[in-house]
């Protein structure tokens, strides 16, 4: 379903990406750990071509792009209108409410008539337990709220695939529980995801498969009780002892 | 020579009723120059200035290189040369082209240009000063450049530019006195005729002084005001 | 209070893409002169800030003897005058730019400007007066300005006169800075136009500053117009004698001097 | 009518020799009164000015209301109203009260309280979007108010407001122009002389806006210069 | 040696402080937890004076302070002086090397000459591991460089107790231990420390007390082995099972 071949990245000289290759089949769940500046952030923002690769393919459904030539803005556009993604620090736009921010890719990018946005955001903000929020600007709601929004937001253009970059490493500990619960109902009802994370219950509880990079490529992947309990590399026992 | 009360009030007591009469009577037509023609002519250029500065600032920030140059040589031409030479070149130098454009009309332009060059910096610091994320969460959603700086990028800089564009706006209405020379009647040149005739100078500048300073009064008034009220999506 | 600034409607590109700066084509086919005819206007540059030749009355009309007298010529070519008011500098430019037809503002009429322009024979003869402040007692005629500080304008005849008896002249913008700095005492004296001293002192007779001397020299004064132009500068030459043939001239003259001006 | 070059140049070329030769003849006084007074007057007030724009930030932002009030009111004076004006009073004025100051330091004094008031508002934004936490961190180590200023904050807010005050100082450049009207002889009074007596003011205007221009641009490169500099110490 | 009674502190209406009561004992650690919101920080500040409290007395070493009047801003300083703080956004200064921040406190505030200074913070990179670095932008530093740096920086004043606000929260998981390690030496020199944390591998490997915080006031409080395995109050139970 979501696939990537081979793809490297480097900005200017510094070579971030190299060599990545990954499936994740629909309905499943794909947990990405691995030190800080391993290239997590940019494989994800490769797969929502924030970041064009310099070199690669990247295919969601049945849409594939070859970054060996100049790629067209269309496709581009179409590529990224699959993926939904969710960021370490939230990113709402500060002066829309949480309704407004929920409606404004559906409405502007879809050009969809606003009462149907309208019902389909609230409907969205109550999936995430925000029903009673909605006229609320961010700056009135607390990290986890935020962040709930956020996922809402994504969710709102029906993209095939959600990816997930650090979600809950901004919040308070006391309120991480309340985004991965949403987090995890998602995965239930079978909803594809790439999640970067550091904790190791959801990943242990949810993750379909992990992957431990490092450097900028794959060094470990597998099941999650396999690559937590008995890792194979050096290099994964090491970060592991680092972060537990 | 005005303010002579100060040593003279006792010894000259007619010249200071003198000085209050003349005073008074220059009032009403400073301040006519000032609604007909100062405040209008600040109001139509500041609103023209403020299209081209927000033209020019994306241009300044385009992918095209032959926009960004032709961006930042205007921007460099009516910084770096005085306003009152360029009304001049506007108004007595392109009738030499073949041009010839009313007063009103030249000064509108000068001041627009004007306000579009220095206002261009003021708008593009503010974009370059909208967090990074914000772009990103609006591609993410799929919008193109131009849906994310109308709708994300744009509104959020309108806030931050909103005290120096104002800055520029004060200074503007004060500005507007250079267009005397180019034939429009506003009120600094109300002010030159009415001390022309009546050789009193000082005072009628100081008050002059006065009411530009009332009208500066308002608009930071009215500025504060527009803060407020765009303050309402943000963090007290 | 209506200034006909605004009404400046003569396009002169019109009929002029190529010949800018003169006003008939090589085949003399339409000269500056029957254009105006044509529209009906004369379009006069003034400064509007010097009284009494040229200025804003109470009522904020603009006023003054240049301003009539143009009028009054305007009237005897059958044309409607449009004043048009700017400063000094603008206004040379102006009529350069073709934004006037010629400049009414006590010209003095000078080899040096008449290299660049051309002028109507003169219509007011102008004498200088030496002025001092008041508490000075060392200055009593031409010959005690030597190294004298002396405010002037840029160019008249009133600064040839400082500078031959060998004042140092500190430039100014105009009459009223001359005074304020004769006031200030930043200056020792300042020569200048007689008729615009007994206007100022008659409107503020307690400055204290003192007319110390007259010069004998007379200076001429004209309207200054574009070179290139004889046909205009003939007609308004012809309707100057006119005036002042039919009395018109004399009454301007007294309402303003109390006086005949044009000797 | 300088530009006439690009109509005339055929049918009239006695004329643009006579424009060349002027333009030539008058580029050395031109830019004599730009470095003995122009550049001077510009340099000294604006440094006296930055300090008098530190003050008054300072004063702005302190606790003691009478000092604010005081800061408040000379801001908005020296803003509310032209500088031609507050030159006008300096020079013209004063003497009233029997203060005569002679051009050259009139104008310095009314350009520095110029450069002060705009440059407060300056200062005192940088001041503000200098975090809490180094406000707090430099207390924390014991320092009291004035070193956590001096030390931590004004270091700080200098990066911060050096494109907004070289900004300042451009203008300020171009305003040392009005400093003819109180006979200091800077470059736009050489040229209002020469042209009064050549009688191609657009000519000389225009020769004169490039000599500004030129210095802005160099300004400009001074400006980048320091900042880069400065920026050592902030990520890029 | 440090003691805090009946400590109050309100921002205008809100009552962020209600009434707390604490007592540190020269060279032990304090570690304090509690939800967002419920006044960590603002005790912090109120120990430090950053923040003033509206009513309650201070008191570190022989220095006592009794806000019921006002306080003189002498005092207020010298009680500063007593204690180092550690934030958790680090908040170094920017536009100087990790060495002058650690020097500008004995420089400009002890007055104390340069040469010794040098030397005073170089040993103190040296004891948190950046001799190496001393020469740094702050910008130049990793984020656990950078807390380490503050460290120094606060140690530098040699205070009587040490402040961590959240040392290690804004740090990438695999950096938190090198924090950590530094304060834990800290502790085993026998360092009194005050510690906002919610790190419990640390408070309970570490710490001689634990302090919870809610809603202005102290919950509960004792051996972190019994607040954490038999939490008496109810409120401490539920934030427990939220951060685990
Ligand atoms: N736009 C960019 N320009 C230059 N270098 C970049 C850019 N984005 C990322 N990098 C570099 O690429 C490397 C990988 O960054 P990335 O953000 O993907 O790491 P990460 O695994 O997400 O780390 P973290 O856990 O800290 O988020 C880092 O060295 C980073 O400095
Ligand atoms: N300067 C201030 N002005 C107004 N309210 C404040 C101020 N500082 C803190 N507060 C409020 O006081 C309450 C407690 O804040 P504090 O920062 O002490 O909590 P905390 O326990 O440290 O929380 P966190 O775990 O999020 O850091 C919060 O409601 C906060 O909004
Ligand atoms: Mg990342
Ligand atoms: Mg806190």
């Amino acid at each position: 379903m979501i696939s990537i071949r081979n793809v490297h990245k480097s900005f200017n000289d510094l070579q971030v990406l190299r060599g990545i290759d990954l499936e994740v089949e629909k309905g499943k769940v794909v947990v990405i750990i691995g030190p800080s500046g391993s290239g997590k952030t940019t494989l994800l923002r490769c797969l929502n071509v924030l970041e064009i690769p310099t070199q690669g393919t990247v295919s969601i459904d049945q849409l594939s792009l070859s970054f060996e030539q100049k790629v067209v803005k269309k496709q581009l556009l179409e590529l990224r209108r699959k993926t939904g993604m969710v960021f370490q620090s939230y990113n709402l736009f500060p002066h829309k409410t949480a309704l407004e921010n929920v409606m404004e890719g559906p409405m502007i990018v879809k050009g969809l008539p606003k009462e149907r946005v309208v019902s389909l955001a609230q409907g969205l903000l109550e999936k995430v337990g925000l029903g009673e929020k909605a006229d609320q600007y961010p700056h009135q709601l607390s990290g986890g709220q935020q962040q709930r929004v956020g996922i809402a937001r994504a969710l709102a253009m029906e993209p095939s695939v959600m990816l997930f970059d650090e979600p809950t490493s901004a919040l308070d500990p006391e309120l991480v529980g309340e985004v991965l619960k949403v987090m995890k109902d998602l995965a239930q009802e079978g909803m594809t995801m790439v999640v970067v994370t550091h904790e190791m219950k959801f990943a242990k509880g949810v993750a379909d498969e992990v992957v431990f990079m490092d450097q900028g490529v794959i060094v470990e992947r597998g099941r999650p009780e396999d690559v937590f309990n008995q890792p194979k590399q050096e290099r994964t026992k090491q970060f592991l002892s680092l972060i537990e | 020579m005005a303010p002579m009360f100060l040593s003279n009030f006792f010894e000259n007591p007619d010249r200071v009723i003198r000085l209050w009469e003349i005073a008074q009577s220059s009032f009403w037509p400073l301040l006519e120059g000032a609604l007909k023609f100062s405040i209008p002519l600040a109001l139509i250029s500041f609103a023209i200035g403020l299209m081209l500065a927000v033209l020019t600032a994306v241009a300044r920030l385009s992918g095209l290189w032959p926009l960004r140059l032709l961006a930042r040589f205007y921007v460099s031409i009516i910084r770096g040369t005085p306003l009152l030479v360029q009304l001049f070149i506007i108004f007595y130098g392109l009738p030499n082209l073949g041009i010839v454009i009313e007063p009103f009309p030249s000064a509108v332009i000068g001041f627009s240009l004007s306000v579009g060059a220095y206002g261009s910096e003021i708008v593009r610091a503010a974009i370059l000063s909208i967090p990074k994320g914000q772009w990103e969460a609006a591609s993410s959603i799929g919008m193109t450049y131009a849906q994310s700086l109308r709708r994300i990028v744009l509104p959020q800089a309108a806030r931050v530019s909103i005290p120096p564009l104002s800055n520029s706006f004060i200074s503007l209405v004060k500005d507007t006195s250079l267009a005397a020379v180019i034939l429009v009647p506003e009120m600094f040149r109300r002010a030159q005729e009415i001390a022309a005739f009546r050789y009193e100078h000082l005072l009628i500048y100081v008050e002059a002084a006065l009411i530009y300073w009332v009208i500066c009064m308002i608009l930071s008034f009215v500025q504060d005001q527009i803060e407020a009220k765009l303050d309402r999506y943000v963090a007290k | 209070q209506d200034t006909p600034n605004e009404e400046s409607t003569g396009d002169t590109s019109g009929s002029s893409e190529n010949d800018v700066n003169q006003d008939i084509s090589e085949n003399g086919e339409e000269t500056l002169y029957d254009k105006i005819q044509a529209e009906g206007k004369l379009r006069i540059g003034t400064e509007g800030t010097y009284a009494p030749f040229t200025f804003h009355d109470d009522t904020g009309k603009l006023t003054g003897f240049d301003v009539e007298i143009a009028e009054a010529i305007a009237e005897q070519l059958g044309l409607e005058p449009v004043f048009m008011e700017t400063q000094w500098d603008g206004m040379f430019a102006g009529l350069d730019a073709q934004r006037f037809d010629l400049i009414a503002n006590q010209v003095g009429i000078r080899p040096d400007r008449q290299e660049k322009y051309d002028f109507s024979d003169p219509y007011i003869t102008s004498t200088a007066v030496l002025v001092t402040h008041e508490d000075n007692q060392a200055v009593n005629d031409f010959e005690d300005i030597e190294n004298l500080k002396a405010a002037q304008t840029l160019t008249s005849n009133l600064t040839d006169i400082a500078r031959e008896n060998g004042a140092e002249i500190v430039a100014v913008e105009g009459f009223n800075q001359a005074i304020e700095l004769l006031v200030s005492k930043r200056v020792d004296i300042t020569i200048n136009d007689g008729l615009s001293l007994l206007d100022f002192l008659n409107q503020r007779p307690e400055t204290p500053i003192k007319i110390v001397a007259k010069h004998e020299d007379a200076a001429y004064n004209g309207f200054m117009f574009r070179k290139g132009n004889p046909e205009l500068v003939e007609a308004v030459n012809e309707a100057l004698e006119e005036i002042k043939a039919n009395g018109t001239y004399l009454e301007i003259s007294e309402k303003w001097f109390g006086t005949d001006v044009s000797e």
